[in-house]
């Protein structure tokens, strides 16, 4: 099958598809509340358009562009369109292709895709949270305020004051998911295809990242992490 | 006038026997919160709350940021369903706003595509040998607190009036993007005005502030918080939505999802040290509470034990103004009464 | 004396014109309205669009033709049910009374949208939110207001809107908004006015022209782009948040009066008709046996459809719609 | 000031109140027909700069229209004047008078 | 000098000559000054040659004989021609009587205006005939007054729909100019009454007065004779009738080769001063004739020019058919002078066009025969287009379609506008791309971008032919046969081929072999606009509609059954309104071609 068709193909297998777009009138209703339209070059209303025209090439240009990795799927969209689509949903399936077929290291914001792979992703199989205290680093946020570097120090003392239960096996928040969840939460991203699209992800941003003479390491991740031309707004 | 017409609208929410499953936000940031509401739901409400040590996230962050499938958050889902139905309940609150999006989604999904319900039991089998049961009901937390609000106000202590004045606070409710929006009909009140916050504040004797940016998403954005050179989108939404509140001289903000309260708290710190900018007139910053810090403030809960020190906001003139009693000295003390050396002072932001 | 050659439900326009020809052809008619008064949805409106000629003297002119013995008008009477008995109709009011006749026209008409129900415009939460026909009263001076600086119209409210159930165009929006924007510029001058639409469905004669003046000769801005959410200011006024589509960029609009084109719904009498004896669309208006042959029958024997109850129309063509209804009843009637 | 390695960014909301329509006002006294565009893009179809730039007639009116300055005078730049866009037209904007009145106007600050 | 020929009341008169003079010489002064370098070069080059006698011939039959305002409106030559010639024979051949009266050459200078009062009655040669010959060149001057006269009150009469209307200042030296005359002849007439000095219309109408107590005006109305007189020439440089030295100068000037440049230069200062405001360019105007606009002929914008009152309105509303220039008695090119005062400085950019692409390298490499450019207009009558495709095609041309991909123009539009360093800019990368091409012709189907290939680009490898002279080429060279059809046409000629380019024949020669052609009122160099000009940004769609109705009314008088034009822009503009079969010369000759 040749690539055009196998773009149409991958949107159409996906449920979501055809659940998010049915038939767009081109109201900008979506676009009006759209959060990212405000401070990305973005337009929900013109990604539902350009698919909905079908052309396989713009398609492709859009898969590979920065323009599918701004929203930021608050689903705002979906309250308001008038023909019941979903343009945040529309953006998921767009990825998700973007992706499988390696196009999303074609933009800086879609290269980006390995740093979160690299840091929820591993949350999730090693700590059974996307989010967890001991990897949010305050180098990386440095947003998070001295509060946060304050609680990271003496969070083992300072957790039980609020009930926590930091790196104990029993129920409680911070508590440590026992060996047996974990297990079984790696052997449903087994079956399910979770680690298949972690590898993917890997597999691609490895060819991207040879092309800068890197390897896909810390390195690499650190740098899609901070990579920003300052074009993405006008 | 004011006639709203999902105003009487009313979403089902059970009576008793929860399955609580924790936020990956809210109980790193927020543990304090999950605390008082499983404490609230037992002593306060005598209900039936079930915290399973075996539970996980919903990888809903994941997700959103398009790093896991539909099938293996289905399937991941599936397994916390088999948790509720292996402990015997059928009532499923997640505390995550996200979680209570995606579970929603994914249900509704299953109803309409019995096939893909099917394909979730066999591949939780496949990878667990577990089998599970769709919850009769889903509600959040905030949700339970707003059907029993009249209930928890014959325990409160306090009340959300300003003591010197007498006059009620002025708040800020902010619902989080995933409660509502997608589905009107899963939130108390529907989307343009879910009245599940307003629930509470109106009956806890506030009065809530409408303002422009009233149903603007925090910004958090999943990718564009979770990746350092996207933040900024993050920050200017959230710079937005306050920039759009400030002028009403809000007493606190209130949210239901642990994302928003974490943002507006964290930008506020984060405009103040980039541009000098704090939303109220003496540079403290606007309190952002989550739904059960508000509940257990009002309820006499012990700000400290809340976890109200670890907001970059601080709540002390927010306390004074309500009349809160707390212990100044105690702020900074670990679980074993040990003084700890404070954080460090922000250059800009008053704490 | 209760027994007529038709009874016509509704005395709006179509019911009007429609027992106005009946009279002529020498029939009996008799013409009821739960209302007080006749004339419908005419009277919410001052002036009519294309050539902004008066509403009440088009409804005098109507009044006057019904004043004959052929027609008895009862005003205040709501009817309960409707039966076929052996190819008699028979109506029941509330107070218990029936009515027979050989035929039966339904004028239920429409109801304008309820504009509460799309509270993310603020309808009935913001004061300076108003429909289309709250600003008729505006406009006919009945209520009057301080100079606005910026207007904001909205169409398609309650229109092509699956959220609410209707994905019909309720076509009279567009040209209704562009009359009103006209009047609204003439009553005051120095006003801005943005009208935020899809398409402008300019479909009758002498419409386009109209778009163009107000245009060209009332600077009205129109907006491609359908308005999201409607958000109250400290000072009073309201926030609009569109796109401009034709720009692919955002667009906020502060205002100091909305007005919300609502569109045009079957009405709750249309409803409650078209359930009761079956012969009602999905979207609940009433449908004809067939839209080009025979637009005025619907699929039970004697009982005829007019006018907006069986879809949108305009005032002129609800008129032709009802001459046409009569003049098929009147045949009707000749072959019995 | 404390540098995340992150900025606010700037907001792409055309703001009508801003209200700064003095330019607008202007062109609509030299160009009257400017008033009648409805946006059906006609001239940005035709357009002999189109078709190697993103130069789009319409847009420039609208932007104009809105009060939009920014890098408006660098698109204009990019017209021919060829008058093919005037043509095209089904309200007989006089679409080059407009962009060459737009020249002038942007011109003087 | 005789002091005794003296009297106070030539004061007035002396003092407006001396006036004049002066604010001539700072006009003069200035406008040479203002030169630019090129055209400085033109006149020292030129000054010491034939030319400068070919100028003086032209000065004579111009602004004195005004050949051309006699070619075009004989009445008309005639008024100027009394004006002109009358006065200047009254002074020259008063001089002469003025000489033979004093017997020597240096006299008083007022003496060849004033001398019937000085003149005391003593016999000197020709006496007779001098006073003859003044009375009947004043006579000659009164007719053409007359004639003036009434062409103020009825313009028609003198076959002028429409005059100039006229300032103020006009106004005052106008009147004095009509006084002076008149009062010249009763002041002689007086004389004569008392001196019995005068000639067969002098000392008649001294002979009548005689009767009067006629001593007392004598004095009066020698001084209201000098006082007109002195008034006039304060006037003179602020007024039209600043015309009648500046003409002579433009006239010199342009003989030695001056013409407009870039930008303005005291030559535009020249042409603008050298507008008599006879008002013949309004009646020639089509924007009047069809369209109402009588306020902003060249007659109206150079005056707006003179007086420094800057009117964009009436800059931009000119159709530049050139059919002004064609009329104008003094040849001011009205239209490049316009184009001037549309220049748009604050445009300095150098790199407007750089979006625009070269040829592809494929195309480079190839040899042509032709290149062609269709022009934008073209590309909006895709008929056009295709018929030139068929006929390269059956020409068997090997062809090279430039601005395919409908991109290119030739930067004509921006000139005319005043945008010259744009159109420089875009001139630069045309030129580039045609010269890439490398063929043996350029075609284009364009008048406007043949005209400005023509007179703009000088930088084109290869010689420029619009397509009617490339198939008037091809037809004549037997490249294609066509077939001749029982078709009655009528052919427009468009402005920028016809007057601009001098391109008549050729379509004709073509036509002729299709079919039967028929000549028009207004053909040639007397061309109507088709109103479609893109020259004119001040009018907008009705009054091109105006305009456009009536030139095609005008063309198909004799009801043919095409009406045939070599310009995508007239025959869109010509569709736009008529359904009548509009066609261009590219697609009869499609239809006469005999396909195989």
């Amino acid at each position: 099958m040749d690539k055009k068709n196998l773009i149409l193909k991958k949107l159409d297998e996906d449920v979501r598809f055809h659940e998010a777009l049915s038939a767009c009138m081109n109201c900008g209703i979506c676009t009006a509340i759209c959060p990212a339209a405000e401070f990305y070059k973005y337009d929900p209303r013109a990604i539902c358009n350009i698919v909905q025209m079908g052309n396989v090439d713009e398609i492709e240009d859009l898969l590979k562009s920065d323009t599918i990795w701004y929203c930021g799927q608050c689903m705002s969209c979906k309250t308001r369109c008038p023909r019941g689509n979903t343009p945040g949903m529309l953006i998921t399936v767009l990825r998700k292709v973007s992706q499988e077929l390696g196009y999303f290291t074609e933009s800086e914001k879609g290269r980006q895709q390995f740093a979160i792979e690299q840091i929820v992703g591993k949350n999730i199989v090693n700590f059974g949270y996307c989010v967890h205290p001991d990897i949010v680093e305050p180098f990386m946020h440095p947003e998070q305020g001295p509060v946060w570097k304050w609680f990271r120090k003496n969070i083992e003392s300072v957790a039980p004051r609020f009930g926590a239960v930091y790196h104990q096996e029993k129920a409680g928040a911070l508590r440590k998911v026992d060996d047996n969840s974990i297990d079984e939460i790696r052997r449903i991203f087994e079956v399910s295809g979770g680690n298949e699209l972690f590898d993917t992800i890997e597999k691609f941003s490895e060819q991207k990242a040879s092309e800068y003479h890197q390897n896909a390491d810390h390195d690499y991740l650190m740098k899609v992490y901070t990579d920003n031309s300052g074009e993405h707004s006008k | 006038m004011h006639k709203r017409y999902w105003n009487n609208y009313q979403k089902e929410i059970a009576e008793d026997h929860y399955f609580y499953a924790r936020s990956c936000i809210r109980q790193t940031f927020f543990s304090g919160s999950e605390t008082a509401f499983l404490k609230m739901m037992t002593d306060e409400l005598g209900k039936d709350i079930f915290d399973d040590s075996r539970q996980h996230t919903c990888t809903g962050i994941g997700y959103h940021s398009d790093i896991i499938p539909l099938e293996t958050i289905s399937t991941v889902i599936a397994r916390l369903f088999s948790l509720m139905t292996e402990m015997g309940y059928e009532n499923f609150v997640p505390s995550c706003i996200t979680s209570f999006g995606i579970l929603t989604e994914i249900t509704e999904l299953w109803h309409h595509r019995p096939d893909l319900l099917e394909k979730t039991r066999e591949l939780l089998y496949k990878a667990t040998k577990r089998e599970f049961n769709v919850p009769k009901n889903i509600a959040h937390p905030c949700d339970i607190i707003y059907k029993f609000r009249e209930d928890l106000k014959k325990n409160m202590k306090y009340q959300l009036v300003n003591k010197d004045t007498g006059e009620p606070l002025k708040i800020v409710e902010h619902i989080g993007c995933h409660y509502a929006k997608a589905f009107p009909d899963r939130g108390v009140g529907g989307a343009e005005f879910p009245h599940v916050l307003v629930g509470m504040i109106e009956s806890w004797g506030g009065s809530v502030i409408d303002y422009p940016e009233r149903r603007h998403c925090c910004g958090f954005g999943f990718r564009n918080y979770l990746v350092q050179a996207n933040r900024g989108y993050s920050l200017s939404n959230s710079n937005k939505k306050l920039e759009s509140m400030a002028p009403y001289e809000p007493d606190f903000i209130v949210a239901n999802c642990p994302g928003c309260t974490m943002f507006l708290d964290r930008w506020q710190y984060t405009v103040a040290e980039m541009e000098g900018i704090t939303y109220d007139k003496h540079g403290h910053g606007i309190p952002v509470l989550t739904y059960e810090e508000m509940a257990g403030l009002l309820l006499g809960y012990n700000p400290w034990e809340l976890g109200l020190q670890i907001h970059q906001i601080q709540c002390e003139p927010l306390l004074d103004k309500i009349g809160i009693a707390y212990s100044p000295e105690d702020k900074y003390k670990d679980a074993y009464g040990k003084q700890l050396f404070p954080p460090q002072k922000p250059n800009n932001l008053i704490v | 004396m209760n027994t007529f050659d038709s009874i016509i439900i509704g005395a709006g326009p179509a019911g009007l014109k429609a027992a106005d020809t009946l009279a002529n052809f020498n029939r009996k008619v008799l013409l009821i309205d739960t209302d007080a008064k006749i004339g419908g949805k005419l009277n919410l409106w001052d002036r009519l669009f294309p050539d902004f000629s008066s509403s009440q003297e088009l409804l005098n002119q109507l009044s006057k033709n019904i004043n004959n013995e052929n027609v008895t008008l009862k005003l205040n009477t709501n009817i309960i049910s409707i039966k076929n008995n052996d190819n008699h109709w028979m109506a029941t009011d509330s107070n218990g009374n029936t009515f027979y006749a050989t035929t039966m026209i339904i004028a239920t008409g429409f109801d304008v949208f309820d504009a509460h129900r799309k509270e993310e415009y603020g309808y009935g939460i913001y004061k300076n939110v108003i429909t289309s026909v709250d600003l008729e009263k505006i406009l006919s001076g009945e209520v009057s207001i301080e100079t606005p600086s910026k207007v904001a119209f909205i169409q398609c409210v309650g229109s092509r809107d699956e959220k609410v159930g209707n994905n019909f165009c309720s076509k009279n929006c567009c040209i209704c908004a562009v009359k009103q924007t006209i009047e609204l510029k003439e009553k005051f001058p120095l006003t801005d006015i943005y009208c935020f639409y899809m398409d402008l469905r300019m479909f009758g004669q002498s419409y386009e022209e109209l778009y163009r003046r107000s245009q060209q000769d009332y600077g009205v801005n129109f907006v491609r782009g359908r308005v999201s959410e409607i958000s109250p200011t400290m000072d009073n006024k309201v926030v609009l948040k569109a796109e401009d589509t034709l720009l692919s960029r955002p667009l906020k609009l502060t205002a100091d009066l909305v007005v919300l084109m609502v569109g045009m719904e079957a009405s709750k009498g249309t409803k409650i008709l078209g359930n009761q004896l079956n012969i009602n669309n999905t979207d609940g208006f009433v449908k004809s046996t067939d839209r080009y042959l025979s637009d005025s029958e619907t699929t039970l024997k004697g009982l005829f459809v007019t006018g907006t109850s069986k879809r949108q129309m305009s005032i002129p063509e609800t008129m032709n719609d009802a001459v046409n209804a009569a003049v098929i009843v009147n045949n009707f009637l000749n072959t019995l | 000031m404390i540098s995340f390695g992150f900025s606010l960014n700037t907001s792409r909301t055309i703001d009508i109140d801003a209200d700064n329509f003095d330019k607008c006002h202007s062109l609509i006294n030299h160009v009257p027909s400017y008033k009648r565009c409805i946006g059906c893009g006609g001239c940005a179809a035709t357009c002999s700069a189109q078709q190697h730039s993103q130069f789009n007639i319409l847009k420039c009116n609208l932007l104009f229209r809105r009060g939009e300055y920014d890098t408006l005078s660098n698109e204009l730049d990019k017209c021919m004047l060829c008058g093919k866009c005037l043509l095209v037209c089904p309200r007989n904007v006089n679409t080059r008078a407009m962009i060459i009145s737009m020249r002038n106007l942007l011109k003087t600050k | 000098m005789d002091i005794n020929m003296y009297n106070p009341f030539i004061v007035p008169f002396a003092f407006g000559v001396i006036v004049l003079f002066i604010n001539l010489f700072i006009a003069f002064v200035s406008w040479i000054y203002h030169l630019d370098k090129q055209q400085s070069k033109h006149v020292l080059k030129n000054i010491i040659s034939f030319k400068t006698i070919a100028a003086i011939w032209e000065a004579l039959r111009e602004c004195i004989f005004h050949r051309n305002i006699f070619k075009r409106n004989p009445v008309l030559g005639y008024m100027h021609l009394c004006f002109a010639f009358g006065w200047l024979a009254l002074i020259v051949v008063g001089k002469m009587e003025a000489v033979a009266y004093v017997g020597e050459y240096w006299t008083n200078p007022w003496l060849a205006i004033f001398l019937r009062f000085f003149e005391d009655g003593r016999a000197f040669p020709h006496k007779e005939v001098y006073a003859f010959v003044m009375d009947l060149l004043l006579t000659f001057v009164l007719s053409g007054l007359l004639l003036a006269l009434i062409k103020r009150v009825y313009s028609q009469l003198l076959g002028m729909k429409k005059t100039t209307k006229h300032t103020p200042s006009d106004r005052i030296a106008l009147i004095s100019l009509w006084c002076i005359f008149p009062l010249r002849l009763l002041a002689e007439s007086a004389t004569a009454a008392i001196k019995h000095n005068g000639g067969f219309l002098t000392q008649s109408l001294g002979n009548l007065l005689a009767n009067l107590p006629i001593e007392h005006f004598v004095l009066p109305l020698w001084w209201a004779y000098s006082i007109a007189l002195c008034l006039f020439f304060i006037f003179m440089p602020f007024t039209r009738y600043m015309h009648i030295f500046s003409e002579v100068l433009l006239v010199f000037f342009r003989k030695w080769g001056v013409t407009e440049s870039e930008k303005k230069t005291g030559y535009t200062d020249m042409e603008i001063n050298a507008c008599s405001r006879c008002g013949i360019c309004i009646d020639v105007c089509q924007l009047n004739t069809a369209a109402n606009f009588n306020n902003v002929q060249s007659v109206y914008f150079i005056r707006n020019a003179r007086e420094m009152v800057n009117n964009t309105k009436v800059i931009n509303n000119c159709l530049m058919c050139n059919r002004c220039v064609d009329a104008c008695p003094v040849g001011i090119k009205t239209t490049l002078v316009r184009q001037l005062f549309r220049e748009k400085d604050g445009f300095n950019k150098t790199n407007y066009y750089d979006y625009l692409n070269t040829l592809s390298s494929d195309n480079k490499s190839k040899k042509y025969s032709i290149a062609y450019f269709a022009g934008c207009m073209s590309h909006l009558t895709p008929s056009i287009i295709n018929s030139m495709k068929t006929i390269f095609d059956k020409a068997g041309e090997n062809y090279c379609f430039i601005d395919e991909d409908k991109n290119l123009c030739c930067g004509k539009p921006l000139r005319q506008q005043g945008f010259l360093t744009q159109a420089e800019a875009l001139k630069k990368h045309v030129t580039e791309i045609i010269n890439q091409t490398d063929a043996d012709f350029l075609v284009t189907s364009c008048p406007i971008c043949y005209n400005s290939f023509v007179n703009e680009y000088n930088e084109l490898k290869m010689p420029v032919l619009h397509h009617t002279q490339y198939i008037d080429m091809i037809t004549t060279n037997g490249k294609i046969v066509l077939e001749k059809k029982n078709l009655s046409m009528v052919y427009h000629d468009p402005c920028e081929i016809s007057r601009g380019c001098n391109i008549y024949e050729e379509p004709r020669n073509v036509l002729r072999k299709t079919g039967n052609l028929f000549s028009t009122e207004n053909e040639k160099n007397d061309t109507l606009c088709c109103g479609g000009s893109i020259a004119d940004t001040a009018i907008e769609g009705t009054d091109i509609e105006a305009i456009a109705k009536n030139t095609f009314a005008t063309l198909t008088k004799s009801n043919p059954d095409i009406l045939v034009t070599a310009c995508p822009l007239c025959k869109k503009t010509f569709m736009r309104n008529n359904a009548a079969c509009v066609k261009d010369i590219s697609e009869i000759v499609v239809d006469s071609l005999n396909i195989d």
